[in-house]
């Protein structure tokens, strides 16, 4: 019961943002082996692609969002050779600075701990079903991915 | 059959959050999309561009995936969680 | 002046702890263009090559080992894509889970973030006068970094 | 002249912090190496087989650098920065 708790916590979709060291600390806790910790945070920068942004909001599917998440850090764990993993995103509006998505990754060796939090961002990123709307001097725009 | 919309088609399809669909005697995904391509012919063409997908109990649908009325389904304009490159995306490129 | 000021704070051989959430604020404040941050932190692992070790201390030398933190930031502003990164590392006695290194890079996307803050932590190990001295069942052993 | 000690060579030479050298006639980093051979054949041996490096004014110098009373001279260990992948070293290997 206590470890389920512990490791819903370590994926989650929500609108409050998150302290980097709040969140860290559930990783770290998590084992004494762990040397290397590679973390990815995602901010709300104020351009893209040569727009301005004067704000933005995330929409995401209830349900299918924290699942989503949650085979990524099970596959993590699985692929690489790595500790603990937290996989985190807010959805609602952000405004510009303010903290989107967070991974973080525990492993003995850094090299590992790399490879797999860039390999989670770049997965987040292509099966997660959450969608940004950026407010632009021409309006409201949905963005979507390279390919 | 209610269909769950997402993202930019909450603006593509009046009425917004939610889209009720007649399922038909061929009770396949891409008979709802025949269905959809009929009543909201934009959102249609990006189903056949699969710029939108279809998801079914939370996972992404074949078009032969067979439907039973107490499914989940959605659909789902590209993804772009994260924070950078990503690009505009008016619904029509 | 004050420029100069926050710049050496981006680039620190300290004894004390840090937070990780004040050291990013540091990085994200410089500009509203950043997206993607990348971190890594270095936190001290209880066993080494099979060895236990219950503690462990960090020596340097006072001087250079600033210097060539300060090399590592500004060659890596220059060779990627970047727009900030912080360089730490801490010196004296650490205790077991404790922080030892941090680097955080900020860039517009996160490809650069990720390869920046790799190089840095790879070329910190290199080419800076830092040692290790862990406390193991059979006494206290000097490191040395894998070639 | 001063030469700063650092890691393990602070207990391979009796004294701890610093070593005290005489600057000969000829002022190359080769000869206060050579001097250090006599003095402290250990330590020299990790000279001449470049596991410890000479550094003069905060960088690594070659062996023809050319020593000033004033410079500041170290010997220095192979670092071992951060946290992983590091293994131990008995300064005799």
């Amino acid at each position: 019961m206590a470890v389920e708790l512990e490791e819903s916590m370590l994926v989650r979709v929500q609108q409050e943002n998150f302290s980097i060291d709040e969140e860290l600390e559930r990783v770290r806790s998590r084992s004494r082996r762990i040397g290397g910790i590679a973390m990815f945070l995602g901010t709300a920068r104020d351009h893209s692609k040569g727009r301005e942004v004067s704000s933005m909001s995330f929409d995401h599917y209830e349900g299918m969002a924290q699942k989503k998440l949650k085979e990524i850090r099970e596959r993590a764990l699985r692929d690489f050779d790595i500790i603990e993993a937290l996989v985190l995103h807010r959805y609602g509006p952000i405004e510009i600075g303010e903290n989107i998505v967070l991974i973080i990754v525990g492993a003995e060796h850094r090299a590992a701990a790399f490879k797999a939090c860039q390999w989670c961002i770049d997965e987040l990123k292509q099966i997660t079903p959450i969608w940004k709307m950026e407010t632009t001097p021409e309006g409201e725009v949905w963005v979507e991915e390279h390919p | 059959m209610k269909i769950k919309l997402f993202g930019v088609l909450k603006t593509m399809i009046p009425g917004g959050r939610d889209l009720e669909m007649e399922l038909s005697e061929e009770r396949r995904v891409k008979d709802l999309v025949y269905s959809i391509q009929v009543a909201y012919p934009q959102v249609g063409e990006l189903l056949e561009q699969k710029k939108v997908l279809v998801s079914v109990n939370q996972e992404i649908a074949h078009w032969d995936t067979v439907l039973e009325e107490s499914d989940e389904v959605a659909l789902l304009p590209p993804f772009a969680g994260g924070s950078d490159e990503a690009h505009g995306w008016m619904g029509g490129r």
